[in-house]
């Protein structure tokens, strides 16, 4: 597969694979993905738990837990430069600068015994960009993300702030260097609906404001439907399909895709029943052979049992992929 | 958080006062013999005795002695050695400079090395570092303070005769006395920073750290150190009444001539007073140890300051 | 390529048995079992012919007391054997007695909370404030020194401990909603607490049991050491380090090895109890 | 309100009182976390109750199950107040009412076999012989769609959504009249979410029992519910059928919740209406406890106590711009 040499092309990953030793055996949590961000696009990365999503985004940023996980293979571009080629002291430089990431619990990603003024700081001091007053830089910061009376919760601690506030210190922190790719995992996931609205509006205001790319990882179809351009959908460790927004929720080509639109209810269509799809999603200690969805798959043919599908272009842009057998 | 204090310095001080009264009659009256008996030359006659008694203050009903104790030791008098015929008080506080230099020394020399080499043990985990000392630390478990005290002795005083190996003197006095105590103190400590802080490394708020692109030494001197420290602290307190029971076993092999050393003579010579005065010494110590404890905690974690 | 390397090389997986510390548990409780078939002498033979011998391989050492012999000609290594019975004993009768106090005062003031709760915290601070060695100091001159005493001592002293492990994590059952949904289905207090609080923490107590018999040994031989334990002839190992202890200069392995035997127990135990530790729970914070 | 079945919430009130002191403790202020909350539903039907955090969902769920006690308000079921009822009596009526709640992964003892979980309820309430019950764990199981052999083994062995069955499994062996669901599907996968769900409709309609279930997500209560009540710091700030509330909410809130509500299609982008956060429990704003963040906020909102008022038959709501 190659790429078209595109000016915008911002990240690109290729044959991406993150493995995990354990006593049990190697999980495989990311087997293989290959999919690129341009610049300034909202891209949202579904997939239910344990698909490997959360993994994909700490690769991204090489901080894959170690001594137990470890990216045995693969290519991500930044700009053409190969970020698992770089140094530690030079992936640093990148963190937080040119890539920044919001993790989904804002309560526990924020250090509770260090004051908010700080933790926001340290994105300033540890990228050579102290011009100004520190203090000063800070409070735009809150400024920048509307938490009200910056000047006196600034001196705060973490656990002084609500759920939502505290997101918000965190997404601001994110934005503050103006990364070129902001990693957003599950923000809104851990927070009341009223919050997750606002957060999620705030989000798509830093992205007009900052022309950040943004990568959206969650779980949640309706959020990805509300802000993003492109989804592409995880399952088992591997990306099964990408799509332009429009056309995912129209045109579903994967069952997997299909299934998990069908089985959400949606406010205001009451139906009779749910659709769902049977079954469990298969453990990644020991994948079977072939497609990971195809025994939860009603439309399987016997060759989806023993060979892994290759990805298929279905349009002309070739922006809407999917890797499935039934569009080979 | 004054409130808090306030109300752990009332506490510590009724636990005093219970200490004192267990302790009063725990050896006042249900003890076996008659503590005057071993002060008297075999041919004394019974009037003899029935004067030390007195002198003492023996001879009156239990109670009586009970509040008369009170009443003294409110004011600061814990009656009088029966073997020194000094004030007990005094006799102990004399003693008590050497006890504090042993134990200080020991407690800080265990506690900063326990600190940096579990630290280290926690950042290099699984490499040959991590390994070395984690088995230095479950041997420095292992072996008991006097079987340490002895090795050492016998190996550096009386093989080698580089250290003296008894009594008070210059620095080389204090090197036996202070390894062997603060070894398990240093054992104890390496594990449990090490444990906490491999714990606090893989939360989300060090992961954050890392992305936003702070180096790693600065995440675990600022953000993990100050963290795990918060267990650390509460088990100083925790493990404080054995550091007690060390320097006793200590300053008996190492003939220290401090409070632990007192309370083992007096204990068999049965001289009372001196041996109430250091328990009451003692749980007086413990209960402001916790007390500071509670302070350093409050200090370290904000979350108990603005309760 | 940078992460080349890393497909070729097989990672071990890190799960191993801990032979060394199963062993010295396996050899302790072998001499505790069958140290009476073992040992060539009894602890109380005395022989003033043969006082003091070096162990074998010195000169002067005989086979026939392989570990050297002390002031009175008793033969160390006997000693040392059935010395392992008095140290378990002692270890265990200690953990016994606090154990249940402790398990009992933690379970009802985790689960009952309230006055119950501050009552039993109350006297845990209390009860820490006194130094198991000042008890100890207490108790031996009202009632000399003896291996009962010891138990007495260390078994009343040690409950706080046990209790304050037992509440925490009592307390933390508490949390789970398979607590709410006991209540629900109309479980009485008695059936939570031993159906559904005990079994849970029935393993923290396994290795809590398990690391404490290496404590207990070392406590109790230390209590020996100062005299105010176990009393002469006993073989326990800290006597015989007490009484080794003059001859220092002479004899030294009156000292050594029962020093050594301690370390061994104690090491075998605490390799044991992390390894327990290890594979029953792996988010215990114990310490 | 008639009293044939499911359940009457009357002035249901919880007050926690906040205590300090250095060693006599004193109330200095109470937070009152439920306030008059009134609703009822027939047997056989849903309410589902929504609300976001520390609103009092939770406590009222634990009013209705038992486990606290409320500091003034009735519970009618099937027409009998539950509400100061002797020891035995509570007991008893264990057997009406049981629930599931959200977090399968901590609502199943650790260390007791799927069959064991399964029949605690029959073996407390002392119903049936071994082998009766044995064979009433098989019949649950098979209804909530579990194989026979998962009997014998333990819940670790299981996904979250296998685990929620078996919480089903335990709520349905007495054969309650009433089940709880506390945010039943919020801790599963999208994909997981419908399969349990599809189950509890379809458990419903076979054996009528009465729900009420308790979310954060509308379009799950939407989905479930026949009948739904709002909740805000507290209080019940809207109650109707389901269409009623979604197609013509009439309380700011509940238009500002539904509002906010993403919904998984493109086409339809939504903007978010409410601006601020929720005020602490412990210090509520006066009048409606809605009105600082209300965009409708009139004068008269500040004043009084706001109660529940009929504005159209069988809609309620407490918003005085539709007294």
């Amino acid at each position: 597969m190659t790429e078209n040499i595109n000016k915008d092309l911002l990240l690109k990953i290729q044959g991406l694979k993150t493995h995990f030793f354990t006593k049990r055996g190697v999980v495989k949590a990311v087997d293989g993905i290959d999919f690129s961000i341009r610049k300034g696009e909202i891209v949202g990365l579904v997939g239910e738990s344990g698909s490997g999503k959360s993994i994909t985004s700490l690769s991204i940023m090489r901080l894959v837990p170690k001594p137990a996980g470890e990216i045995v293979e693969g290519k991500i571009l930044l700009d053409n430069e190969n970020l698992l080629e770089k140094s530690a002291e030079e992936m640093r430089q990148i963190r937080g600068n040119r890539i920044s990431m919001i993790l989904q619990d804002p309560m526990v990603s924020l250090n509770q015994i260090l004051r908010v003024e700080y933790q926001i700081g340290e994105v300033f001091r540890f990228h050579k960009k102290t011009n100004g007053s520190l203090r000063e830089k800070c409070i735009n910061v809150l400024k920048n993300v509307k938490v009200p009376s910056p000047e006196l919760r600034i001196r705060d601690y973490p656990f002084q702030f609500s759920g939502g506030m505290c997101q918000r210190v965190v997404i601001g922190m994110g934005i503050a260097n103006s990364p070129e790719l902001l990693i957003a995992d599950e923000p809104t996931t851990a927070l009341d609906v009223t919050i997750q609205s606002q957060i999620l509006q705030l989000m798509k205001r830093v992205q007009q404001e900052t022309g950040a790319a943004i990568l959206m990882i969650t779980h949640d179809l309706a959020t990805v439907a509300q802000i993003c351009s492109r989804v592409m959908v995880m399952y088992a460790g591997r990306i099964v399909e990408k799509a332009p927004v429009h056309t995912f929720y129209k045109t579903p080509a994967h069952p997997y895709s299909t299934g998990l639109i069908k089985s959400v209810p949606v406010l205001g269509k009451k139906i009779g029943r749910l659709f769902s799809i049977e079954g469990q999603p298969p453990s990644l200690l020991n994948p079977p052979a072939g497609c990971c969805f195809a025994s939860r798959c009603n439309m399987a043919k016997e060759i989806c049992h023993s060979e892994y599908p290759p990805e298929i272009t279905l349009d002309e842009n070739a922006n809407h992929r999917v890797s499935c057998w039934l569009h080979a | 958080m004054q409130r808090y204090l306030l109300k752990r310095i009332f506490i510590g001080f009724l636990t005093m006062l219970v200490v004192i009264t267990i302790v009063f009659f725990l050896t006042r009256v249900a003890g076996p013999a008659d503590p005057t008996a071993i002060l008297l030359p075999p041919d004394a006659t019974p009037e003899d005795q029935e004067r030390l008694r007195a002198k003492f203050g023996l001879d009156k009903p239990v109670m009586e002695q009970y509040f008369l104790y009170m009443k003294n030791a409110l004011q600061g008098d814990f009656g009088e050695s029966f073997r020194f015929g000094e004030p007990a008080l005094e006799l102990v506080l004399e003693r008590l400079p050497a006890t504090i230099q042993l134990a200080g020394l020991a407690l800080f020399l265990g506690l900063s090395c326990g600190l940096f080499i579990g630290i280290l043990s926690a950042v290099y985990r699984d490499t040959v570092l991590d390994r070395i000392g984690r088995v230095l630390a479950l041997i420095g478990m292992a072996v008991p303070q006097f079987a340490l005290a002895l090795f050492l002795a016998l190996i550096f005083g009386v093989m080698l005769e580089w250290l003296p190996i008894s009594g008070r003197g210059g620095i080389s006095h204090l090197i036996l006395p202070v390894i062997s105590m603060s070894m398990v103190g240093l054992a104890a400590y390496t594990r449990l920073s090490r444990s906490s802080m491999i714990e606090v490394l893989n939360s989300d708020y060090i992961i954050m750290a890392r992305i936003k692109g702070v180096p790693y030494y600065r995440v675990v001197l600022v953000h993990a150190l100050k963290n795990s420290c918060i267990p650390v602290i509460t088990f100083i307190g925790m493990t404080f009444p054995a550091l007690i029971t060390g320097n006793v076993v200590i300053e008996t092999i190492f003939s220290w001539p401090g409070v632990g050393n007192l309370v083992m003579t007096s204990i068999f010579a049965r001289d009372y007073p001196v041996v109430q005065v250091i328990v009451l010494l003692l749980s007086f110590m413990v209960i402001s140890i916790n007390l500071l404890v509670d302070i350093t905690y409050a200090y370290l974690d904000p979350r108990i300051r603005f309760e | 390529m940078l992460f080349k390397k890393n497909n070729k090389k097989q990672r071990k997986v890190n799960n191993r048995i801990p032979f060394v510390g199963i062993s010295f548990v396996g050899g302790f409780l072998f001499l505790v079992v069958f140290g009476n078939w073992i040992a060539p002498y009894d602890y109380e033979y005395w022989d003033m012919a043969s006082m003091m011998l070096p162990p074998a391989w010195l000169d002067g050492g005989s086979m026939a007391h392989v570990l050297g012999t002390d002031a009175l000609g008793r033969d160390v290594f006997s000693r040392l054997i059935h010395g392992s019975r008095f140290s378990l004993l002692i270890a265990v009768a200690c953990i016994a007695c606090y154990g249940t106090i402790g398990v009992i005062m933690g379970l009802l003031s985790g689960f009952m909370g309230g006055i119950t709760d501050m009552v039993i915290m109350r006297l845990c601070d209390l009860w820490m404030s006194m130094p198991a060695i000042i008890l100890a100091i207490i108790l031996v001159s009202l009632m000399g020194p003896s291996a009962l005493t010891v138990i007495i001592v260390v078994g009343i002293a040690g409950w706080p401990g046990y209790a304050r492990i037992v509440r925490g994590e009592c307390l933390s059952i508490k949390q789970n909603d398979f607590i709410r949904l006991a209540r629900v289905a109309g479980c009485s207090n008695f059936r939570i607490m031993f159906s559904h609080v005990f079994p849970n923490i029935a393993n923290t107590l396994i290795v809590l049991v398990t690391l404490n018999i290496g404590q207990m040994i070392i406590l109790t031989a230390t209590l020996s050491f100062l005299g105010l334990g176990t009393q002469p002839p006993s073989p326990d190992w800290g006597l015989m380090m007490n009484e080794g202890r003059q001859y220092i200069n002479s004899a030294w392995w009156l000292v050594v090895f029962p020093g050594v035997a301690i370390l061994m127990a104690v090491l075998g135990f605490n390799i044991v109890g992390d390894w327990l530790r290890e594979i029953l729970d792996p988010k215990q914070k114990l310490r | 309100m008639n009293n044939q079945g499911g359940i009457q919430v009357k002035n249901l009130t919880k007050h926690f009182p906040i205590t300090s002191g250095v060693i006599f403790s004193r109330t200095i202020g109470v937070v009152k976390a439920v306030e008059r909350l009134s609703f009822s539903i027939e047997r056989g039907k849903t309410f589902g109750l929504v609300g976001e955090s520390g609103c009092g969902k939770s406590t009222t769920v634990n009013m209705i199950l038992g486990l606290e006690k409320p500091t003034s308000g009735d519970i009618y079921i099937d027409g009998e107040n539950i509400i100061g009822l002797k020891r035995k009596k509570i007991f008893d009526l264990r057997r009406k009412i049981q629930a599931v709640f959200q977090d399968p992964f901590r609502s199943l003892n650790p260390r007791k076999k799927v069959k064991q979980i399964i029949s605690e309820p029959l073996l407390v309430h002392k119903i049936g012989t071994k082998k009766q019950r044995h064979e009433r764990v098989l019949e649950l199981m098979d209804l909530v769609g579990l194989k026979p052999d998962a009997a014998d083994h333990y819940p670790h062995e299981f996904s979250g959504g296998q685990r929620q069955r078996i919480a089903i499994a335990r709520a349905l062996s007495l054969n309650p009249e009433m089940i709880i669901l506390d945010e039943p599907v919020s801790a599963l996968d999208v994909s997981i979410q419908a399969q349990i769900i599809n189950l509890l409709v379809d458990i419903q309609q076979k054996l009528k029992v009465t729900y009420i279930v308790i979310s954060h997500d509308l379009a799950v209560v939407e989905h479930i519910s026949d009948k739904i009540g709002v909740m805000y710091l507290g209080q019940l700030v809207e109650l109707a059928s389901v269409k009623d509330l979604y197609n013509n909410p009439l309380h700011p809130y509940t238009q500002a919740l539904l509002a906010s509500v993403p919904i998984a299609d493109p086409e339809n982008i939504r903007e978010s209406v409410l601006e601020g956060e929720i005020p602490s429990p412990l210090n509520p704003p006066s009048g409606c406890y809605f009105h600082p963040r209300c965009n409708k906020m009139q004068p008269e909102c500040k004043k009084g106590k706001k109660v529940l008022h009929e504005s159209s038959p069988g809609h309620f709501t407490s918003c005085p711009l539709f007294a």
